[in-house]
Protein backbone atom coordinates (compact mmCIF):
# COMPACT_ATOMS: atom_id res chain seq x y z
CA UNK A 1 0.00 0.00 0.00
CA UNK A 2 2.78 2.40 0.97
CA UNK A 3 4.70 1.38 -2.13
CA UNK A 4 1.69 2.09 -4.30
CA UNK A 5 1.19 5.53 -2.74
CA UNK A 6 4.87 6.30 -3.21
CA UNK A 7 4.68 5.29 -6.88
CA UNK A 8 1.69 7.61 -7.36
CA UNK A 9 3.41 10.53 -5.62
CA UNK A 10 6.73 10.06 -7.41
CA UNK A 11 5.11 9.71 -10.82
CA UNK A 12 2.85 12.73 -10.35
CA UNK A 13 5.89 14.68 -9.10
CA UNK A 14 7.83 13.73 -12.23
CA UNK A 15 4.82 14.72 -14.31
CA UNK A 16 4.70 18.20 -12.71
CA UNK A 17 8.46 18.67 -13.05
CA UNK A 18 8.34 17.67 -16.72
CA UNK A 19 5.41 20.01 -17.39
CA UNK A 20 7.25 22.87 -15.74
CA UNK A 21 10.35 22.14 -17.84
CA UNK A 22 8.28 22.02 -21.04
CA UNK A 23 6.67 25.31 -20.02
CA UNK A 24 10.13 26.73 -19.43
CA UNK A 25 11.09 26.02 -23.02
CA UNK A 26 7.75 26.58 -24.80
CA UNK A 27 6.26 29.71 -23.21
CA UNK A 28 6.52 32.93 -25.23
CA UNK A 29 8.07 35.43 -22.79
CA UNK A 30 9.94 35.72 -19.51
CA UNK A 31 7.01 36.15 -17.12
CA UNK A 32 4.97 33.25 -18.50
CA UNK A 33 8.08 31.07 -18.30
CA UNK A 34 8.53 32.17 -14.72
CA UNK A 35 4.93 31.17 -14.02
CA UNK A 36 5.47 27.71 -15.50
CA UNK A 37 8.81 27.13 -13.79
CA UNK A 38 7.94 28.57 -10.38
CA UNK A 39 4.61 26.80 -9.89
CA UNK A 40 5.46 23.50 -11.54
CA UNK A 41 8.86 23.13 -9.88
CA UNK A 42 7.58 23.75 -6.38
CA UNK A 43 4.65 21.34 -6.68
CA UNK A 44 6.74 18.69 -8.43
CA UNK A 45 9.52 18.93 -5.85
CA UNK A 46 7.06 18.62 -2.97
CA UNK A 47 5.36 15.59 -4.53
CA UNK A 48 8.67 13.82 -5.17
CA UNK A 49 9.93 14.52 -1.65
CA UNK A 50 6.60 13.34 -0.22
CA UNK A 51 6.99 10.11 -2.19
CA UNK A 52 10.46 9.67 -0.68
CA UNK A 53 9.13 10.43 2.81
CA UNK A 54 6.73 7.50 2.55
CA UNK A 55 9.69 5.24 1.79
CA UNK A 56 11.84 6.66 4.62
CA UNK A 57 9.63 5.66 7.51
CA UNK A 58 9.69 7.39 10.92
CA UNK A 59 13.44 8.02 11.28
CA UNK A 60 15.87 10.93 11.32
CA UNK A 61 15.79 10.71 7.53
CA UNK A 62 12.16 11.76 7.57
CA UNK A 63 13.07 14.92 9.50
CA UNK A 64 15.74 15.79 6.93
CA UNK A 65 13.29 15.25 4.08
CA UNK A 66 10.75 17.46 5.84
CA UNK A 67 13.46 20.15 6.10
CA UNK A 68 14.27 19.86 2.39
CA UNK A 69 10.57 20.07 1.58
CA UNK A 70 10.14 23.20 3.67
CA UNK A 71 13.18 24.84 2.14
CA UNK A 72 11.97 24.11 -1.37
CA UNK A 73 8.46 25.24 -0.45
CA UNK A 74 9.74 28.60 0.81
CA UNK A 75 12.72 29.27 -1.42
CA UNK A 76 11.10 28.40 -4.77
CA UNK A 77 8.38 31.07 -4.70
CA UNK A 78 10.72 33.56 -2.98
CA UNK A 79 13.36 33.18 -5.67
CA UNK A 80 10.68 33.48 -8.36
CA UNK A 81 9.25 36.62 -6.76
CA UNK A 82 12.72 38.17 -6.48
CA UNK A 83 13.37 37.27 -10.11
CA UNK A 84 10.14 38.92 -11.27
CA UNK A 85 10.94 42.02 -9.24
CA UNK A 86 14.48 42.21 -10.60
CA UNK A 87 13.21 41.72 -14.16
CA UNK A 88 10.64 44.52 -13.78
CA UNK A 89 13.26 46.80 -12.26
CA UNK A 90 15.60 45.89 -15.09
CA UNK A 91 13.07 47.05 -17.70
CA UNK A 92 11.48 43.78 -18.83
CA UNK A 93 7.80 44.25 -19.74
CA UNK A 94 5.22 41.45 -19.58
CA UNK A 95 3.77 40.40 -22.91
CA UNK A 96 0.20 41.73 -23.05
CA UNK A 97 -2.78 40.83 -25.21
CA UNK A 98 -3.08 43.39 -28.01
CA UNK A 99 -6.85 43.84 -27.53
CA UNK A 100 -6.48 45.11 -23.97
CA UNK A 101 -4.02 47.85 -24.73
CA UNK B 1 36.91 -2.65 -24.63
CA UNK B 2 33.67 -1.25 -26.01
CA UNK B 3 32.29 2.26 -26.12
CA UNK B 4 30.28 2.01 -22.88
CA UNK B 5 33.27 1.18 -20.70
CA UNK B 6 35.34 4.05 -22.08
CA UNK B 7 32.61 6.67 -22.43
CA UNK B 8 33.80 8.53 -19.33
CA UNK B 9 37.32 8.86 -20.77
CA UNK B 10 35.94 10.28 -24.00
CA UNK B 11 33.86 12.88 -22.20
CA UNK B 12 36.93 13.78 -20.13
CA UNK B 13 38.91 14.24 -23.34
CA UNK B 14 36.10 16.29 -24.89
CA UNK B 15 36.02 18.57 -21.83
CA UNK B 16 39.80 18.84 -21.87
CA UNK B 17 39.82 19.78 -25.55
CA UNK B 18 37.10 22.41 -25.00
CA UNK B 19 38.96 23.97 -22.08
CA UNK B 20 42.30 23.89 -23.88
CA UNK B 21 40.80 25.44 -27.02
CA UNK B 22 39.24 28.24 -24.95
CA UNK B 23 42.52 28.96 -23.21
CA UNK B 24 44.66 29.18 -26.35
CA UNK B 25 42.21 30.52 -28.95
CA UNK B 26 39.85 32.96 -27.21
CA UNK B 27 41.07 36.51 -26.61
CA UNK B 28 38.78 37.38 -23.71
CA UNK B 29 40.50 36.96 -20.35
CA UNK B 30 37.38 35.97 -18.38
CA UNK B 31 36.62 33.40 -21.07
CA UNK B 32 40.13 32.02 -20.65
CA UNK B 33 39.48 31.54 -16.93
CA UNK B 34 36.19 29.77 -17.70
CA UNK B 35 38.19 27.51 -20.03
CA UNK B 36 40.69 26.89 -17.24
CA UNK B 37 37.83 25.85 -14.95
CA UNK B 38 36.48 23.42 -17.54
CA UNK B 39 39.97 21.97 -18.02
CA UNK B 40 40.34 21.51 -14.26
CA UNK B 41 36.97 19.81 -13.97
CA UNK B 42 37.93 17.37 -16.70
CA UNK B 43 40.90 16.26 -14.59
CA UNK B 44 38.67 15.94 -11.52
CA UNK B 45 36.21 13.79 -13.43
CA UNK B 46 39.02 11.56 -14.69
CA UNK B 47 40.40 10.96 -11.19
CA UNK B 48 37.08 10.41 -9.48
CA UNK B 49 35.78 8.08 -12.15
CA UNK B 50 38.86 5.89 -11.69
CA UNK B 51 38.04 5.41 -8.00
CA UNK B 52 34.62 3.84 -8.56
CA UNK B 53 34.02 0.19 -7.67
CA UNK B 54 30.73 -1.39 -8.78
CA UNK B 55 28.47 -1.99 -5.80
CA UNK B 56 30.71 0.18 -3.62
CA UNK B 57 29.46 2.77 -1.19
CA UNK B 58 30.91 6.10 -0.08
CA UNK B 59 34.13 5.56 1.97
CA UNK B 60 32.55 6.12 5.37
CA UNK B 61 33.09 3.12 7.62
CA UNK B 62 30.03 1.05 8.47
CA UNK B 63 29.49 -1.72 11.01
CA UNK B 64 28.82 -4.34 8.35
CA UNK B 65 32.24 -5.97 7.55
CA UNK B 66 31.19 -7.16 4.07
CA UNK B 67 30.66 -3.64 2.72
CA UNK B 68 32.62 -2.69 -0.39
CA UNK B 69 33.98 0.86 -0.29
CA UNK B 70 34.96 2.97 -3.26
CA UNK B 71 38.60 4.00 -3.44
CA UNK B 72 39.12 7.00 -1.10
CA UNK B 73 42.52 8.11 -2.44
CA UNK B 74 41.36 9.97 -5.57
CA UNK B 75 38.76 11.72 -3.43
CA UNK B 76 41.49 13.05 -1.14
CA UNK B 77 43.62 14.25 -4.05
CA UNK B 78 40.72 15.96 -5.79
CA UNK B 79 39.46 17.55 -2.59
CA UNK B 80 42.83 19.31 -2.35
CA UNK B 81 42.81 20.14 -6.05
CA UNK B 82 39.36 21.75 -5.97
CA UNK B 83 40.32 24.12 -3.18
CA UNK B 84 43.63 25.00 -4.84
CA UNK B 85 41.69 25.47 -8.09
CA UNK B 86 39.38 28.06 -6.60
CA UNK B 87 42.40 29.89 -5.18
CA UNK B 88 43.88 29.96 -8.69
CA UNK B 89 40.60 31.23 -10.12
CA UNK B 90 40.41 34.00 -7.55
CA UNK B 91 43.98 35.09 -8.27
CA UNK B 92 43.35 35.03 -12.03
CA UNK B 93 40.18 37.07 -11.69
CA UNK B 94 41.98 39.61 -9.50
CA UNK B 95 44.61 39.91 -12.24
CA UNK B 96 41.83 40.45 -14.80
CA UNK B 97 40.39 43.26 -12.70
CA UNK B 98 43.80 44.92 -12.40
CA UNK B 99 44.43 44.56 -16.14
CA UNK B 100 41.06 46.13 -16.82
CA UNK B 101 41.98 49.06 -14.57
CA UNK B 102 45.33 49.54 -16.27
CA UNK B 103 44.32 49.04 -19.91
CA UNK B 104 40.56 49.62 -19.92
CA UNK B 105 39.91 46.35 -21.73
CA UNK B 106 39.98 42.60 -21.11
CA UNK B 107 40.52 41.59 -24.74
CA UNK B 108 43.99 40.22 -25.41
CA UNK B 109 44.27 41.84 -28.87
CA UNK B 110 43.55 45.33 -27.58
CA UNK B 111 46.06 44.90 -24.75
CA UNK B 112 48.75 43.93 -27.29
CA UNK B 113 47.71 46.90 -29.42
CA UNK B 114 48.24 49.29 -26.52
CA UNK B 115 51.53 47.65 -25.52
CA UNK B 116 52.93 48.28 -29.00
CA UNK B 117 53.06 52.05 -28.35
CA UNK B 118 55.22 51.78 -25.24
CA UNK C 1 20.79 0.31 -15.22
CA UNK C 2 23.07 2.91 -13.70
CA UNK C 3 25.06 2.94 -16.95
CA UNK C 4 22.19 4.81 -18.59
CA UNK C 5 22.28 7.44 -15.83
CA UNK C 6 26.06 7.77 -16.22
CA UNK C 7 25.85 8.26 -19.97
CA UNK C 8 23.01 10.79 -19.78
CA UNK C 9 24.81 12.80 -17.09
CA UNK C 10 28.15 12.81 -18.93
CA UNK C 11 26.40 13.88 -22.13
CA UNK C 12 24.73 16.74 -20.24
CA UNK C 13 28.16 17.81 -18.96
CA UNK C 14 29.61 17.76 -22.47
CA UNK C 15 26.73 19.82 -23.89
CA UNK C 16 26.97 22.37 -21.06
CA UNK C 17 30.71 22.81 -21.52
CA UNK C 18 30.31 23.19 -25.29
CA UNK C 19 27.60 25.83 -24.83
CA UNK C 20 29.64 27.68 -22.20
CA UNK C 21 32.62 27.85 -24.56
CA UNK C 22 30.55 29.02 -27.53
CA UNK C 23 28.50 31.62 -25.62
CA UNK C 24 29.29 35.24 -26.54
CA UNK C 25 27.57 36.81 -23.53
CA UNK C 26 29.91 36.39 -20.57
CA UNK C 27 27.01 36.42 -18.09
CA UNK C 28 25.46 33.50 -19.92
CA UNK C 29 28.81 31.70 -19.90
CA UNK C 30 29.13 32.22 -16.13
CA UNK C 31 25.59 30.90 -15.57
CA UNK C 32 26.44 27.83 -17.65
CA UNK C 33 29.61 27.35 -15.60
CA UNK C 34 27.40 27.24 -12.52
CA UNK C 35 25.23 24.55 -14.13
CA UNK C 36 28.41 22.71 -15.14
CA UNK C 37 29.61 22.70 -11.54
CA UNK C 38 26.25 21.38 -10.32
CA UNK C 39 26.41 18.60 -12.91
CA UNK C 40 29.96 17.62 -12.06
CA UNK C 41 29.03 17.58 -8.37
CA UNK C 42 26.12 15.27 -9.22
CA UNK C 43 28.47 13.01 -11.15
CA UNK C 44 30.93 12.89 -8.23
CA UNK C 45 28.02 11.93 -5.98
CA UNK C 46 27.08 9.05 -8.27
CA UNK C 47 30.69 7.85 -8.06
CA UNK C 48 30.43 7.80 -4.22
CA UNK C 49 32.73 10.79 -3.73
CA UNK C 50 30.49 12.45 -1.15
CA UNK C 51 33.08 14.89 0.23
CA UNK C 52 34.26 15.96 -3.22
CA UNK C 53 30.70 16.56 -4.31
CA UNK C 54 30.05 18.67 -1.24
CA UNK C 55 33.16 20.78 -1.86
CA UNK C 56 32.48 21.14 -5.57
CA UNK C 57 28.92 22.34 -4.92
CA UNK C 58 29.98 24.90 -2.33
CA UNK C 59 33.15 26.06 -4.10
CA UNK C 60 32.39 25.53 -7.79
CA UNK C 61 28.73 26.44 -7.96
CA UNK C 62 28.84 28.96 -5.13
CA UNK C 63 32.11 30.84 -4.69
CA UNK C 64 33.46 30.63 -8.26
CA UNK C 65 30.21 31.93 -9.76
CA UNK C 66 30.07 34.82 -7.32
CA UNK C 67 33.75 35.66 -7.95
CA UNK C 68 33.21 35.67 -11.72
CA UNK C 69 30.09 37.81 -11.44
CA UNK C 70 32.03 40.23 -9.25
CA UNK C 71 34.75 40.41 -11.89
CA UNK C 72 32.18 41.00 -14.63
CA UNK C 73 30.65 43.85 -12.62
CA UNK C 74 34.07 45.53 -12.59
CA UNK C 75 34.88 44.82 -16.26
CA UNK C 76 33.03 44.24 -19.54
CA UNK C 77 30.29 41.66 -19.92
CA UNK C 78 30.41 41.02 -23.68
CA UNK C 79 33.04 39.09 -25.59
CA UNK C 80 34.35 40.50 -28.84
CA UNK C 81 34.72 38.28 -31.87
CA UNK C 82 38.34 37.58 -32.52
CA UNK C 83 39.56 37.84 -36.11
CA UNK C 84 42.49 35.51 -35.62
CA UNK C 85 42.83 32.36 -37.64
CA UNK C 86 41.38 29.42 -35.69
CA UNK C 87 43.28 26.77 -37.64
CA UNK C 88 46.43 26.48 -35.53
CA UNK C 89 44.62 26.27 -32.14
CA UNK C 90 42.15 23.74 -33.53
CA UNK C 91 45.02 21.70 -34.96
CA UNK C 92 46.88 21.70 -31.62
CA UNK C 93 43.73 20.81 -29.70
CA UNK C 94 42.75 17.97 -32.01
CA UNK C 95 46.26 16.52 -32.04
CA UNK C 96 46.30 16.56 -28.22
CA UNK C 97 42.84 14.99 -28.10
CA UNK C 98 43.84 12.32 -30.59
CA UNK C 99 46.94 11.41 -28.59
CA UNK C 100 44.86 11.22 -25.41
CA UNK C 101 42.25 9.00 -27.06
CA UNK C 102 45.09 6.74 -28.18
CA UNK C 103 46.22 6.71 -24.55
CA UNK C 104 42.80 5.65 -23.26
CA UNK C 105 42.88 2.43 -25.28
CA UNK C 106 45.10 0.91 -22.60
CA UNK C 107 43.16 2.31 -19.65
CA UNK C 108 41.16 -0.06 -17.44
CA UNK C 109 37.42 -0.16 -18.06
CA UNK C 110 35.14 2.18 -16.16
CA UNK C 111 34.45 0.79 -12.64
CA UNK C 112 36.75 -2.21 -13.08
CA UNK C 113 37.33 -3.61 -9.56
CA UNK C 114 40.71 -5.10 -10.59
CA UNK C 115 42.20 -1.84 -11.88
CA UNK C 116 45.72 -1.11 -10.54
CA UNK C 117 44.47 1.88 -8.54
CA UNK C 118 42.39 -0.39 -6.30
CA UNK C 119 45.09 -2.94 -5.51
CA UNK C 120 48.00 -0.95 -4.16
CA UNK C 121 47.60 1.59 -1.33
CA UNK C 122 43.86 2.00 -0.89
CA UNK C 123 43.14 -1.39 0.77
CA UNK C 124 45.46 -0.47 3.63
CA UNK C 125 43.55 2.72 4.32
CA UNK C 126 40.19 1.00 4.05
CA UNK C 127 41.14 -1.84 6.38
CA UNK C 128 43.31 -0.11 8.98
CA UNK C 129 42.23 3.53 9.18
CA UNK C 130 39.29 2.72 11.45
CA UNK C 131 41.64 1.20 14.05
CA UNK C 132 44.61 3.52 13.48
CA UNK C 133 42.89 6.89 13.35
CA UNK C 134 39.42 6.22 14.70
CA UNK C 135 37.51 8.49 12.34
CA UNK C 136 34.70 6.76 10.41
CA UNK C 137 35.19 8.89 7.30
CA UNK C 138 38.24 7.47 5.50
CA UNK C 139 38.68 10.60 3.37
CA UNK C 140 38.96 12.72 6.51
CA UNK C 141 41.50 10.42 8.14
CA UNK C 142 43.67 10.32 5.02
CA UNK C 143 43.39 14.07 4.44
CA UNK C 144 44.07 15.19 7.99
CA UNK C 145 46.32 12.46 9.35
CA UNK C 146 48.09 10.20 6.84
CA UNK C 147 48.57 13.06 4.36
CA UNK C 148 48.52 15.91 6.85
CA UNK C 149 51.55 17.67 5.36
CA UNK C 150 49.87 17.75 1.95
CA UNK C 151 46.99 19.60 3.53
CA UNK C 152 49.44 21.97 5.18
CA UNK C 153 50.92 22.67 1.75
CA UNK C 154 47.44 23.26 0.41
CA UNK C 155 46.78 25.80 3.15
CA UNK C 156 50.05 27.52 2.20
CA UNK C 157 48.93 27.72 -1.42
CA UNK C 158 45.58 29.22 -0.44
CA UNK C 159 47.31 31.69 1.87
CA UNK C 160 49.65 32.75 -0.94
CA UNK C 161 46.72 33.18 -3.31
CA UNK C 162 44.87 35.24 -0.71
CA UNK C 163 47.91 37.47 -0.20
CA UNK C 164 48.19 37.83 -3.97
CA UNK C 165 44.56 38.86 -4.34
CA UNK C 166 44.91 41.36 -1.50
CA UNK C 167 48.06 42.86 -3.02
CA UNK C 168 46.41 43.11 -6.43
CA UNK C 169 43.11 44.59 -5.31
CA UNK C 170 42.99 45.72 -1.70
CA UNK C 171 46.14 47.63 -0.82
CA UNK C 172 46.73 49.30 -4.19
CA UNK C 173 43.15 50.50 -4.34
CA UNK C 174 43.33 52.04 -0.87
CA UNK C 175 46.55 53.93 -1.61
CA UNK C 176 44.98 55.44 -4.74
CA UNK C 177 42.01 56.58 -2.67
CA UNK C 178 44.36 58.16 -0.14
CA UNK C 179 46.25 60.08 -2.82
CA UNK C 180 43.15 61.60 -4.34
CA UNK D 1 12.66 0.43 -9.57
CA UNK D 2 10.48 3.43 -8.77
CA UNK D 3 13.51 5.54 -7.92
CA UNK D 4 15.16 4.60 -11.18
CA UNK D 5 12.07 5.67 -13.13
CA UNK D 6 12.03 8.98 -11.26
CA UNK D 7 15.71 9.65 -12.01
CA UNK D 8 15.22 8.85 -15.68
CA UNK D 9 12.14 11.09 -15.80
CA UNK D 10 14.13 13.96 -14.30
CA UNK D 11 16.68 13.89 -17.14
CA UNK D 12 14.42 15.34 -19.90
CA UNK D 13 13.49 18.14 -17.50
CA UNK D 14 17.21 18.86 -16.98
CA UNK D 15 17.82 18.85 -20.72
CA UNK D 16 14.97 21.32 -21.28
CA UNK D 17 16.14 23.65 -18.49
CA UNK D 18 19.66 23.52 -19.94
CA UNK D 19 18.21 24.43 -23.33
CA UNK D 20 16.55 27.51 -21.85
CA UNK D 21 19.81 28.48 -20.14
CA UNK D 22 21.63 28.21 -23.49
CA UNK D 23 19.01 29.98 -25.63
CA UNK D 24 18.43 32.87 -23.23
CA UNK D 25 17.44 35.40 -24.59
CA UNK D 26 17.52 37.67 -21.51
CA UNK D 27 19.72 37.27 -18.45
CA UNK D 28 16.66 36.66 -16.28
CA UNK D 29 15.70 33.67 -18.41
CA UNK D 30 19.11 32.20 -17.70
CA UNK D 31 18.81 32.80 -13.96
CA UNK D 32 15.37 31.19 -14.00
CA UNK D 33 16.74 28.19 -15.88
CA UNK D 34 19.65 27.84 -13.44
CA UNK D 35 17.25 28.01 -10.50
CA UNK D 36 15.02 25.31 -11.98
CA UNK D 37 18.08 23.24 -12.79
CA UNK D 38 19.18 23.49 -9.17
CA UNK D 39 15.79 22.25 -7.99
CA UNK D 40 16.00 19.28 -10.35
CA UNK D 41 19.50 18.55 -9.06
CA UNK D 42 18.29 18.55 -5.45
CA UNK D 43 15.49 16.14 -6.32
CA UNK D 44 17.83 13.91 -8.27
CA UNK D 45 20.35 13.71 -5.43
CA UNK D 46 17.64 12.77 -2.93
CA UNK D 47 16.19 10.11 -5.23
CA UNK D 48 19.65 8.76 -6.10
CA UNK D 49 20.38 8.37 -2.41
CA UNK D 50 17.33 6.17 -2.03
CA UNK D 51 18.14 4.30 -5.24
CA UNK D 52 21.64 3.28 -4.17
CA UNK D 53 20.56 2.82 -0.52
CA UNK D 54 22.94 5.53 0.72
CA UNK D 55 20.62 7.85 2.56
CA UNK D 56 23.50 10.14 3.62
CA UNK D 57 22.91 11.82 0.29
CA UNK D 58 19.88 13.57 1.76
CA UNK D 59 22.19 15.81 3.80
CA UNK D 60 23.90 16.89 0.61
CA UNK D 61 20.55 17.56 -1.06
CA UNK D 62 19.71 19.83 1.88
CA UNK D 63 22.95 21.80 1.37
CA UNK D 64 22.30 22.09 -2.35
CA UNK D 65 18.82 23.49 -1.78
CA UNK D 66 20.30 26.24 0.39
CA UNK D 67 23.24 27.00 -1.95
CA UNK D 68 20.87 27.19 -4.89
CA UNK D 69 18.60 29.69 -3.16
CA UNK D 70 21.47 31.85 -1.92
CA UNK D 71 23.10 31.77 -5.34
CA UNK D 72 19.93 32.89 -7.09
CA UNK D 73 19.36 35.74 -4.65
CA UNK D 74 23.03 36.84 -4.94
CA UNK D 75 22.84 36.90 -8.74
CA UNK D 76 19.59 38.86 -8.68
CA UNK D 77 20.98 41.36 -6.20
CA UNK D 78 23.90 41.74 -8.54
CA UNK D 79 21.59 42.46 -11.47
CA UNK D 80 19.51 45.00 -9.56
CA UNK D 81 22.28 46.84 -7.73
CA UNK D 82 25.04 46.32 -10.29
CA UNK D 83 27.46 44.98 -7.67
CA UNK D 84 27.31 43.26 -4.30
CA UNK D 85 26.81 46.47 -2.38
CA UNK D 86 30.38 47.45 -1.53
CA UNK D 87 30.25 50.75 -3.40
CA UNK D 88 27.44 52.10 -1.23
CA UNK D 89 29.34 51.27 1.94
CA UNK D 90 32.43 53.05 0.71
CA UNK D 91 30.45 56.18 -0.14
CA UNK D 92 29.03 56.43 3.36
Amino acid sequence: MINFLSWVLLLSGCFCVLISAIGLIRMPDLFTRMHAAGVGDTLGAILVIAGLMLQAGPTLLLAKLVLIMFFLLFTGPTACHALAKAALAGGEKPLLDDNNQ
Amino acid sequence: MNWVTHYNYWIVILLMMLGFYTIIARGNLVKKIIGLNIFQTSVFVLFISMGKIPGGVAPILRDDPTTIYSNPLPHVLILTAIVVGVATTALGLALVVRINEAYGTIEEDEIHEQDRFF
Amino acid sequence: MSTLIDILLLSLMGITALAAVRMKSLFGAVMLTGIFSLLSALWFLILDAVDVSFTEAAVGAGISTVLMLGTLSLTKSEEKTSNHSQIIPLFVVFVTGGVLIYGTLDMPDFADPLAPIHTHVAPHYIEKSGAEIGVPNIVTSVLASYRGFDTLGEVTVIFTAGVGVLLLLGIGRRREDGDE
Amino acid sequence: MMFFVTVIALFPAMFLALGRAIVGPTLYDRVLAVNSFGTFTVLMIAVLGFMTDQTDFVDIALTYALINFIGTIAVLKFFVVGDFGYEEQRDQ
